[in-house]
């Protein structure tokens, strides 16, 4: 491990990591193979996990939200909108500022981070998010300021990004930012000829594929989509409405939940 | 090691010891630039592209509003140097290098006659083969002329080493990690005037300037006109008397 | 930064919509392309790539490295892509970072394929010299020399041409009895392995003006895009990659549509790419 | 003075304005008023603390974790064990390394890529009580005496900065500790320690460390951070009353209520009998503290057996 050969500390790994990699051989054989297997928390291929989702965590932002799915947990603050950095030159549309960090401990070895993080900002998502955001949310509504999104990943158990993205669209929410739709998002794994929604990080560890879907269910709207590894048409087809569906489910989940939210607040 | 053979008097890459290496320049790479050059010494290649005059992008970096300002950046790529290694922006050695051309440049620049306006001069190294620095120094002429931007001269430049007790003209990389000493020369071509000089190695020089007491061999380079494309590049090998101050660091 | 009068943008709209740009070409067709190899001697395999007035250049690295623990029995590939500020002003100092990483996630997504290596433009296996212990990793740098939009088309097509110069050095192993030594490497000067490129895809991007897509947008196009989706295509139809980039969001049956328009534009830009190389190869 | 002045031009206007843009425009005379009235913005007595909760195990990955609630202010403390090599001057202690995080989601004061100047001093602050209060054995942490030992990395994170930052890290640090559960061991061929989990696993392994599965406290710190403002001394000020006060002064006690550090980071000055005042306040808040976290442990257990 590089990090080990850095600080001259280690994490002590579980005994024997050749039995651990075999045993992951074998779950990717049968994620790829079987018609449907058990995934490992018991999941089916098509079964989300069960989310818990909240707003209002931090009360010092203008608003915020609390995403638990699975291990996969995030908080994600907005603020604003508030003046836009000096050196900004004017722009009669608003501006989105997103940042995407991990805590140390948000990985199972302390501080290991992909390639694209710089200390534990996460600068690939950071632009992700932006991406995914900039489509949703009513810039021209709040010109000359900037409306900051912040998140923070506590602890990282798979599908990140999507969390973030969904999560990011109901602390949005929560600040009264005016935006087009709620965004949610949602992501695929896939596995030879399967494909199975909302992945751990052990299956995004071992996966032939991804894609991952942001939509605006009441639009009708995709505003990111990603893909990596070989896929042919159908199957992108497939993988696309499938998560476009579970992206409706969760906005109504949202939705639900900013309801009782406000009707609570009253 | 022998650098230069005892019985040839030819060096490692078969140059004698005054010969510059192959020289070569082209104008107009980048397109949307206001002036671009490519320069070549040998192995040596690097991209100068200019932009401006043009509005002060920050006007806090404006110290005279009478003059024009003008700025340089320096790049390396991380392929341009033999072990690949990726590098952090704008580390030490960049910004000294920044620093020096846009020093030469700005000396030969009419500055006066582009009031309150910015010229941007970027180079980038493609390939590392030593003497960057004077590549470089070329390649922004190039780029500045192709631009028009008005100079008093054409600022040409080339370093110049000494080792197995010979002056060599314009090192190539083996020749310079053997850790002699060297000198950068910038001169006004046709004024015939010093802008830049750089020497490493101070006191191994002084050494030997001492036990020959010889004039020290400089090198500088003559360029003929490079108005539309270089035509022809002569190089030739000036003495250069230099006064060597015993408690002086940095003399021009 | 590209500054356009309200009349010049009405003029770059209106050709698109008319299906004749303002550089007279049709909605889906390319610019020139011209294309060099061998340009980085230094390099195990390099290339030059112009599409119009944009200029990029490709390298490829090899260096003999450790595989990991996770994959003992694959190599490893890394892409990183630098914006030049000679190509523009905006790059200067820091500011290419955002940028650059952006093309560089986007090439890594298009050509590495999944996690497991599936659907990776370059087999990770054949990178392998010995098991768990010594593997080849292959550094691949992207430089922006100058722009004028599809840059990260123009990458995808350097890294493609610059893979398909790259000489890989035979790699004699002598393996010593005690296992936990290293084993000892002779790396030869002579003989080289060249790589079956055959799979590694291109990008298609598809700039999204006004109601119509174009493909390889020039910077003055780009400034009028509402969104763009970047496809990336192998010489079997299949997609290896996909990035929406930014903007606007897009009807689902709209994506679909942009997903096949780009894998036939994709095939015609591999059989150009496919005859550019054989003739750089022969030129030099 | 200014306040003064501002505090008149407020009266003037009183009647006018409405609650809440009164307390953004005159905050002092917003928190004066209160004072006088002996209470304060948030309905609490000057001598109140807010209500405090400690959760244990709230971080699934970590060995040992602690997430704490002071009001609004949220602190989330994590134990991370690596294996290391002692040095030659200990060769029997194991090491910690503290530190404190503001990410930028807790205080619309932090921005990315710019630390907040205030972390800094809590992490070296907290690091100080940590080692010099002697809560920590640091024998406790080693494995193989000369050649393992454990270097345990506390991460305090900052999940809403609402005021006394430094009393919810220190609570939530400790709690981590209390909290921590040390992984059974044992040593491999290549030398290297890794991890046995499961009952097979006990048998089939020489195990370094059976006993060492919690850390021992004889001696455990508790903070209290008192805000000064004229004569009245605010217990647990908010953010809020953070930006407006004089001075505070942050006491640090250990479980036979011995002072162990004493700070007052400048500002107004202040009498030994304020000082005094707060020494006992933070006594009594030391004990309920305590309790707390007694408490939470206890409730972590049921949930456990359960």
């Amino acid at each position: 491990m590089s990090a080990a050969a850095t600080t001259g500390t280690y994490s002590p790994a579980a005994a024997a990591g050749e039995k651990r990699r075999e045993r992951k051989e074998e779950l990717r054989r049968h994620l790829a193979e079987d018609a449907d297997w058990p995934r490992a928390d018991g999941r089916s291929f098509h079964d989300c996990r069960p989310a818990f989702m909240q707003t209002g965590p931090t009360t010092a932002a203008s608003g915020s939200a609390y995403a638990e799915f699975g291990k996969t947990k995030v908080i994600v603050s907005v603020f604003g909108p508030r003046e836009s950095k000096k050196a900004m030159m004017y722009s009669d549309i608003g501006r989105l500022n997103c940042n995407v960090s991990y805590t140390t401990f948000a990985t199972p070895i302390r501080g290991q981070f992909a390639f694209s993080f710089q200390g534990t900002d996460n600068k690939e998502y950071s632009a992700m998010l932006h991406k995914t955001l900039e489509g949703a949310v009513m810039l021209h509504t709040f010109p000359k300021t900037t409306v900051d999104v912040f998140a923070l990943v506590l602890e990282s158990g798979g599908s990140d990004l999507p969390i973030i993205i969904s999560c990011a669209s109901l602390a949005l929410a929560d600040a009264g930012i005016m935006m087009y739709d709620l965004v949610t998002s949602v992501s695929v794994s896939c596995f030879g000829k399967n494909i199975i929604i909302d992945p751990t990080s052990d299956e995004e560890a071992w996966q032939d594929g991804s894609l991952l879907v942001a939509y605006m269910p009441a639009r009708k709207e995709i505003t990111q989509l990603t893909l990596t590894g070989e896929w042919s048409d159908g199957k992108i087809t497939n993988a696309v409405e499938l998560c476009m569906d579970a992206c409706s489910k969760l906005c109504d989940i949202l939705r639900e939940l900013l309801k009782d939210a406000s009707s609570l607040a009253e | 090691m022998e650098y230069v053979n005892l019985l040839t008097g030819f060096r490692v890459d078969g140059r004698r010891p005054n010969e510059m290496r192959q020289l070569k320049g082209e104008v107009g790479v980048v397109a949307r630039a206001d002036g671009s050059a490519l320069f070549e010494m040998g192995n040596t290649r690097v991209i100068a592209a200019v932009y401006g005059p043009r509005e002060v992008q920050n006007k806090g970096q404006q110290v005279n509003s009478k003059e024009a300002l003008v700025r340089c950046e320096y790049r390396m790529a991380d392929f341009s140097t033999g072990d690949r290694r990726r590098k952090p922006k704008g580390d030490r050695r960049s910004t000294e290098i920044s620093l020096v051309i846009r020093q030469t440049m700005e000396a030969s620049i009419l500055t006066h006659l582009m009031p309150r306006s910015q010229i941007d001069i970027f180079v980038q190294v493609l390939q590392a083969d030593a003497g960057t620095r004077a590549a470089c120094i070329n390649a922004a002429t190039l780029a500045l002329a192709d631009a028009g931007i008005p100079m008093r001269d054409i600022v040409t430049s080339c370093s110049a080493g000494y080792l197995c007790s010979t002056p060599l003209l314009d090192l190539n990389y083996i020749e310079d990690s053997a850790g002699g000493p060297d000198v950068t020369v910038g001169i006004l071509a046709k004024m015939d005037k010093v802008t830049l000089l750089q020497v490493t190695k101070y006191h191994e020089l002084l050494l030997i300037a001492a036990s020959f007491r010889t004039p020290l061999v400089l090198s500088s380079i003559h360029t003929n006109s490079i108005t539309t494309i270089l035509h022809t590049m002569c190089s030739l090998v000036k003495h250069f008397s230099c006064h060597l101050y015993p408690e002086g660091h940095c003399f021009l | 930064m590209v500054g356009l009068s309200v009349g010049e943008k009405h003029f770059i709209r209106g050709g698109i919509a008319q299906d004749l740009r303002a550089d007279g070409r049709r909605r889906l067709q390319f610019r020139a392309i011209s294309v060099e190899t061998g340009v980085i001697p230094q390099a195990n395999g390099s290339a030059r790539v112009r599409l119009g007035a944009t200029e990029v250049i490709a390298s490829v690295k090899a260096e003999l490295g450790k595989p990991s623990i996770l994959h003992p029995d694959k190599g490893k590939v890394s892409i990183f892509v630098d914006c030049s500020p000679t190509a523009a002003p905006m790059f200067e100092g820091r500011g290419s970072e955002e940028f650059s990483a952006e093309l560089s996630v986007a090439l890594q997504r298009c050509l590495l394929g999944g996690k497991s290596g599936a659907g990776a433009a370059i087999d990770l296996s054949s990178l392998i010299v010995v098991d768990g212990k010594v593997c080849w990793d292959l550094y691949i740098d992207g430089l922006v020399v100058s722009s004028d939009g599809n840059l990260l088309d123009a990458l995808a097509a350097a890294i493609k041409v610059a893979l398909s110069d790259t000489g890989i050095p035979k790699v004699n192993v002598s393996l010593s009895a005690a296992t936990d030594e290293e084993p000892e490497v002779d790396v030869s000067d002579e003989e080289f392995l060249q790589f079956d490129t055959s799979s590694v895809p291109v990008i298609v991007t598809l700039t999204k003006v006004g109601k119509h897509y174009i493909v390889d947008a020039t910077s003055e196009e780009e400034s009028q895009m509402s969104s763009a989706v970047s496809v990336s295509v192998n010489r079997h139809g299949q997609i290896c990659g996909l990035t929406k980039r930014g903007g606007a969001g897009l009807d689902p049956s709209v994506v679909f549509d942009m997903i096949s328009v780009a894998k036939h534009v994709g095939q015609q830009f591999i059989s150009v790419l496919d005859s550019e190389i054989a003739a750089a190869e022969a030129a030099e | 003075m200014a306040a003064g002045t501002e505090a008149t031009a407020a009266g003037g206007l009183t009647g006018e304005i409405q609650v809440e843009a009164y307390r953004r425009l005159f905050p002092l005379g917003f928190l004066e008023r209160h004072i006088r009235e002996s209470v304060r913005p948030d309905a609490r007595r000057p001598d109140g603390a807010r209500p405090t909760t400690v959760a244990l195990g709230a971080v699934s990955s970590a060995h040992g974790s602690a997430l704490v609630r002071l009001g609004d202010t949220a602190m989330l403390a994590s134990i991370k064990l690596e294996v290391m090599s002692p040095s030659s001057e200990a060769p029997d202690e194991g090491s910690v390394a503290v530190e404190f995080h503001m990410p930028p989601i807790c205080s619309p004061l932090v921005r990315p890529g710019r630390p907040a100047e205030v972390a800094s001093v809590i992490c070296k602050t907290l690091e100080n009580i940590l080692m010099s209060s002697g809560m920590l054995n640091l024998k406790e942490l080693c494995l193989i005496s000369g050649k393992d030992s454990w270097l345990a990395y506390l991460d305090v994170y900052c999940l809403n900065a609402d005021g006394s930052l430094f009393d919810a890290a220190l609570i939530s640090a400790v709690a981590a500790f209390i909290h921590l559960e040390i992984p059974l061991v044992s040593v491999g061929d290549d030398g290297r320690v890794f991890t046995v989990g499961g009952n097979e696993g006990k048998t089939k392994y020489e195990l370094v460390n059976i006993v060492k599965r919690n850390l021992t406290f004889t001696n455990i710190p508790f903070s209290l951070t008192c805000a000064l403002h004229k004569d009245s001394v605010l217990v647990d000020p908010t953010a809020e009353e953070e930006s407006i006060i004089e001075t505070s002064v942050t006491v640090v006690l250990d479980s036979s209520d011995q002072i162990v550090s004493i700070q007052k980071p400048g500002g107004a000055v202040t009498s030994m009998a304020t000082i005094k005042e707060c020494i006992s306040l933070a006594k009594d808040r030391r004990r309920k503290l305590r309790e707390i976290l007694m408490d939470s442990v206890e409730a972590m257990e049921a949930y456990q057996t359960d």
